[in-house]
């Protein structure tokens, strides 16, 4: 066994803290909230000049081939910049999934496109009233001649107002089937929504909608099988991404107590705020542990179904006791718009019901337990 | 035992509930919820309230309350919290009214407390500094004596409310001798004196709460309120004997959710079907119960003496970390539903409220004593155990 | 409002400290758990001689006619003592229904005795695969002539060993019965459980039993009706039990705390256990007033299933986190046999789950808000 | 990164396993949960593994053991602890052999290890004093030296082992002087020595500890272990270096769970139909993930370097903490079923075990350094959080 990181990803890791740390200033976070886009175009640029997003898309699209554990490492610093705009979006639930199930001519033509940055990619998955479940879809896409009209509404789609594809699932005659549709298509409309993470997630309307059938991905009615080989994934990339706001907030809140004085005394020196503080750090611990041996088992070829859902239940949950302690430890300063801390407080809120909740991950569990 | 209001109390509470009905308006619901407190409909409504005795209905009817009980008070604000959640604090009303007219002069109390009753003027509590947060008797504003006056300087932080109110109830420190909690003392400042800065400082749920510099200003000897050098006293006094706790806004916060639940579909079921959500649920019922049993019984000590401090220690703790679990519970219900702030599309109005006040409410962990000092109280007060 | 009890109940609370303190010291506890019988019969003499086994009957039976209230105070001493013995089964399981569910005759002939500490009496409602459940019940009582025939084995029945009469809730035509059966009856056989609590729990095999048709307590078919009216009410009774436990648990805790030095410093002079302490006291003051709440509303006739329910769940809970805290706070003394602190530790682990577990209680809270 | 183990590792294991399977008696079984330690089926079980050099793996073969690696160790452990939940320590192997290894004169090594090695002889750890709980450097049991030896008294509480192992692994005071951790000693002392009297403590889990007497008992100077008056170091170094908390027994708990659920109806339904259990399960076995995470973790770091202290804290607390909560939600799960002991009647045997170890292992976060005090060392040593 091996713990840590190899020297190449210790690098990447380092670069990544380096790049971040001056380029996505916590003033930019803040900015990017406000900003209606959401999306520095000049930060897009110059992530994509480093090749992140095409990290994980093999060289012969011109990416770099990294493996889902390099990911991992890039998406922990992401999460704890934390960093503003669409690069999990087009990276996790564009292309990973196009990895998945596009055929060559697709992967030709969107991912090339997508490693050097140059189109922006997201999922319309879940609907108002369907969560990662395919029985209660409503969205249809009708086989018209040459071509899908896709009509119905998509809910809590990331980015989509910056995207400039959307894969889409539907329902067809038989199941459910992705299609990746241009956003520059007539009928779409998107709604942007105010999440508590100050994230940006959107209503897609799609109104007629017309497809052309070569933007199927795989096969007609088979859709769900791809998201549920991807889910998983997906899942353990987000848990990355908030175990780098755990452990940034643990950081802080440490340091906060080495500085902090009441009654005379460091407030790191009152029992309460240790035992606080060492709650945090068995959590972070914990999930840093269940991230990457998944990550690393992803990236190796092992079935790991299960300890993906492992994961994201207990990074959910986890880190929900991070951030509550995080922001408890730091009192007034925590909870201010001026401060740091609310950042990971809000958008643990945000990630840890996306893409799967706790409770959702616990029943998949069981079912992967056989029980 | 008997654990049941009496009809007077019972009738009061109907009158409460009309008034309310008809009172509050969506008009003044968005006013309140944008953070900024009192605004034109709020200082509306704020009178009416003050027209029947409502804000101060212990004060005697002399000075413009209505001479009731602490039930009186309790059953108010009940319906106050449930009907609407968000609700500002009077802190004139609520917390210096009592004060003054236990510790103030004769003046004070036909100066202040009339108009406090009748919703003219609020005040801001000057408690909190930067160096001062848990620990307050380390607060560290400077009032000296100088001729009729006090000479005040140094800065307070987290002063909610002192954008609109008219007062600032200022803690200050009038010596520096002996232990630091010997030397405060209370002032009620007019905040447009000369020399006061007020500079705004924002929650992340969007609440407005400022900085205020004093520099060189002038506070009037009269002001003074109590004794000098026993502030900090009279403080802890007030804490203990004003607080109260209603459980009516998470009884809201649960109804409503209840509403949602039976009302929403996820994946081809009601919610309310769902086991786990059901217990959730429930537990939230159950733990409601413990809440407002705790709060009963701090209005009925707080009737017949002063209730020993762990009380409303142990109270304040529960509820506080009560409205969290709340705000959790909600989220892992209503899933990506539940992480909508209010101002958004969504498919039940719930969605966005809950998330004001998960935003909103995270301080109340920390403020007025936070969970920490609480279980301290309570271990050393309530269960004599030794401090360290 | 008025939280204090009436003087009465205050003279009734202090005397049954006083008497339990003298004649019920550990060493009787202790003496009791090693016994087979665990039941000490000058103990019970004496109890009778107090009333206390006639203190919720009418006097018409010869009973004090007290409140459930004053059962309550009653009930939080014994939990405190901890009682050992059958005083639960014959006035709680026994009396209690009996009084909602017998005839006249019945009434006077067992409750009379019952008052008096003449009898024992007891309940078998469960069986190995069957928990407050009248559907999955096994256990029939088939009509022949001027008597039923009982058979199936009931489990979890409190001190069937020791008792005179067992009200036995078994299957009939259409529904559930129940029958006084009288232990001395042919085909009875009892077998003692060795639980966690060191209580006494049988298993009873009811084989071909013959009960008289007068027997039938209420109507044939509707004995479970009965156990709804009566379940909620022995589930505050259990509760106030348990709160005698957990009441005891903290004042002997923070005793310990004030006593034990370990770093040249009184423990409870520490953070963590002061921390430990208060969310002992909050569980346990949130449990005095469920209990107190709810046993006032059944003695006024006030509505009140749900708060049953409520007070059951809560309590369940709540008692669990403070013997864990109080074992955890007392170290190695908790744990020992010789101590005290494992009376309570041990005895809490069965009550949480008679009567209804939190889960079960909660499911029931549920059902009684019409969710 | 690299989160398997090594074909040899993995055919250890098998070994390890398949060795268990067959030498693991219900007679076994049945004396260890006795609770009285090793008896004559322990001894023979504890030579079988001796004769293999698998109770000091890690030991030099020229001492008896396999020189092999903290993996070895701990994949022997994680077998155990799976077939045999309840399982002794050895702390002849587990604690002493390591510390005499690394201290230890090479007289000293040559007289014990071989022999603690072969499974004959067996130590009881000398630590705690009714006043040294928690506060290790609190020991007071006096050895004071006179011609060739220590003569010692004083007393010793909850010393496990003391009743069937030969020798006394005692740490006991050698200087008054200075502070007070800087004034104890390691002595191997054998247990009928005169002078030595040993009177049984019952948990209420029915197992047997021991208090121990010692008046004027002779101690010969070589039986002094590393330096004299760092005792208390190279007792808090041996923590540090050999722990190891295996969750396969958890993991065992989990599935004999399973296996219940599976196999039993309650009220017409298979249990394990429960939504309510299968989250319980669910995350049991997600619990389980992360601890054995932090498991492999800590032996990763033994393998290289030293750990840090807190990192073993971390997984102390996590895994004592899970144990609990594996017995809390058992009963749970089981209902009254859940409640009963062992010996007496249940529809399944794990019923009986569970609550076994229940009440036997409630001590677990209290022993070998309480739950707060790993938290409190996490803070600092993890963290850099000031002393207090």
């Amino acid at each position: 066994m091996e713990f840590n990181l190899s020297e190449e990803q210790e690098m990447l890791k380092k670069m990544a803290r380096d790049f971040l740390t001056e380029n996505c200033p916590k003033s930019l976070v803040r900015e990017m909230e406000e900003d209606e886009k959401g999306h520095s175009v000049e930060l897009w640029r110059k992530m994509a000049e480093l090749g992140w997003m095409g990290l994980i898309i093999p060289e012969e699209y011109g990416g770099i081939e990294g493996s889902f554990l390099d990911l991992a490492v890039l998406l922990e610093e992401m999460g704890r910049a934390p960093l503003p705009g669409p690069f999990f979006s087009t990276v996790v639930l564009g292309e990973l999934l196009l990895l998945e199930v596009g055929n060559k001519e697709q992967k030709q033509e969107y991912l090339t496109k997508a490693a050097q940055g140059q189109v922006i990619l997201t999922l319309a998955l879940n609907e108002a009233e369907s969560d990662l479940d395919p029985d209660s879809m409503t969205t249809t896409a009708v086989a018209k001649g040459d071509e899908y009209i896709i009509s119905g509404t998509k809910m809590f789609v990331p980015d989509a107002h910056v995207s400039d594809y959307i894969i889409c699932a539907a329902r067809t005659s038989e199941g459910v089937t992705l299609f990746l549709v241009d956003t520059k298509s007539s009928g779409i409309q998107c709604n942007l929504l105010q999440t508590t993470g100050g994230d940006k997630q959107c209503e897609v309307v799609f109104n007629e909608v017309k497809v052309p059938t070569k933007n199927i991905l795989g096969e007609v009615n088979k859709g769900w099988s791809y998201i549920e080989r991807w889910l998983p994934k997906a899942m353990v990339a987000k848990s990355v991404e908030i175990l780098g706001g755990i452990q940034e907030t643990l950081e802080m809140t440490a340091d906060y107590a080495k500085d902090r004085m009441q009654f005379d005394q460091l407030i790191g020196s009152f029992q309460a705020i240790q035992h606080h503080c060492s709650n945090m750090m068995i959590d972070v611990n914990g999930s840093r542990f269940l991230a990457y041996r998944v990550a690393w088992m992803i990236s190796e070829g092992i079935p790991c179904t299960k300890e993906c859902y492992i994961t994201k239940a207990w990074v959910s949950d986890a880190s929900q006791r991070v951030v509550v302690l995080g922001t408890q430890v730091q009192g007034g300063t925590g909870i201010m718009k001026e401060g740091n801390m609310q950042f990971y407080f809000r958008r643990q809120r945000v990630a840890e019901v996306m893409l799967g909740s706790s409770d959702f991950c616990r029943e998949k569990v069981a079912q992967e337990m056989h029980l | 035992m008997d654990f049941k209001f009496t009809p007077e109390q019972e009738a009061f509470r109907k009158e409460v509930r009309a008034f309310l009905k008809s009172e509050v308006t969506d008009e003044l619901v968005e006013e309140v919820n944008s953070g900024l407190g009192l605004g034109p409909a709020g200082w509306e409504y704020v009178r009416k309230l003050g027209k029947r005795g409502w804000l101060v209905p212990m004060i005697p009817k002399e000075y413009g309350g209505l001479g009731a009980s602490f039930w009186e008070r309790f059953i108010l604000n009940e319906e106050i919290y449930y009907c609407f959640p968000e609700f500002i604090q009077y802190f004139g009303a609520n917390i210096v009214a009592p004060i003054v007219m236990e510790i103030g002069t004769e003046e004070q109390k036909k100066e202040y407390i009339p108009r406090i009753a009748r919703g003219e003027i609020e005040f801001a509590l000057g408690y909190t500094e930067p160096q001062a947060g848990s620990d307050l008797a380390s607060i560290d504003i400077r009032a000296v004596e100088q001729d009729d006056c006090y000479i005040v300087n140094g800065q307070k932080t987290y002063n909610t409310a002192c954008h609109y109110a008219q007062y600032h109830w200022l803690n200050a420190r009038t010596s520096t001798e002996g232990k630091k909690y010997k030397g405060l003392s209370f002032f009620i400042v007019p905040l447009d004196s000369p020399g006061i800065t007020i500079n705004p400082m924002w929650t992340m749920g969007g609440e407005r709460t400022n900085e205020v510099f004093y520099d060189n200003v002038k506070v009037p000897k009269k002001n003074l309120v109590g004794q000098k050098n026993r502030g900090f006293y009279h403080m802890m006094d007030a804490l203990d004997h004003e607080r109260m706790f209603p459980i009516t806004h998470i009884q809201r916060g649960l109804d409503d959710l209840i509403k949602y639940v039976k009302g929403t579909e996820r994946n081809g079921k009601l919610l309310i079907e769902d086991p786990l959500i059901r217990q959730k649920l429930a537990q939230f019922a159950i733990d409601i119960e413990v809440g407002r049993g705790m709060g009963y019984r701090i209005v009925w000590l707080q009737d017949h003496s002063k209730p020993g401090g762990h009380e409303t220690s142990i109270l304040k703790v529960f509820v506080t970390e009560l409205e969290r679990r709340l705000t959790y519970t909600a989220v892992h219900i209503m899933g990506q539903q539940g992480a909508l702030r209010y101002q958004s599309y969504c498919s039940s109005p719930i969605a966005g409220w809950l998330e004001h006040w998960f935003l909103a409410d995270t301080r109340r962990t920390i403020s007025a004593g936070s969970s920490e000092i609480q279980r301290n109280i309570i271990a050393q007060r309530g269960l004599g155990l030794p401090r360290s």
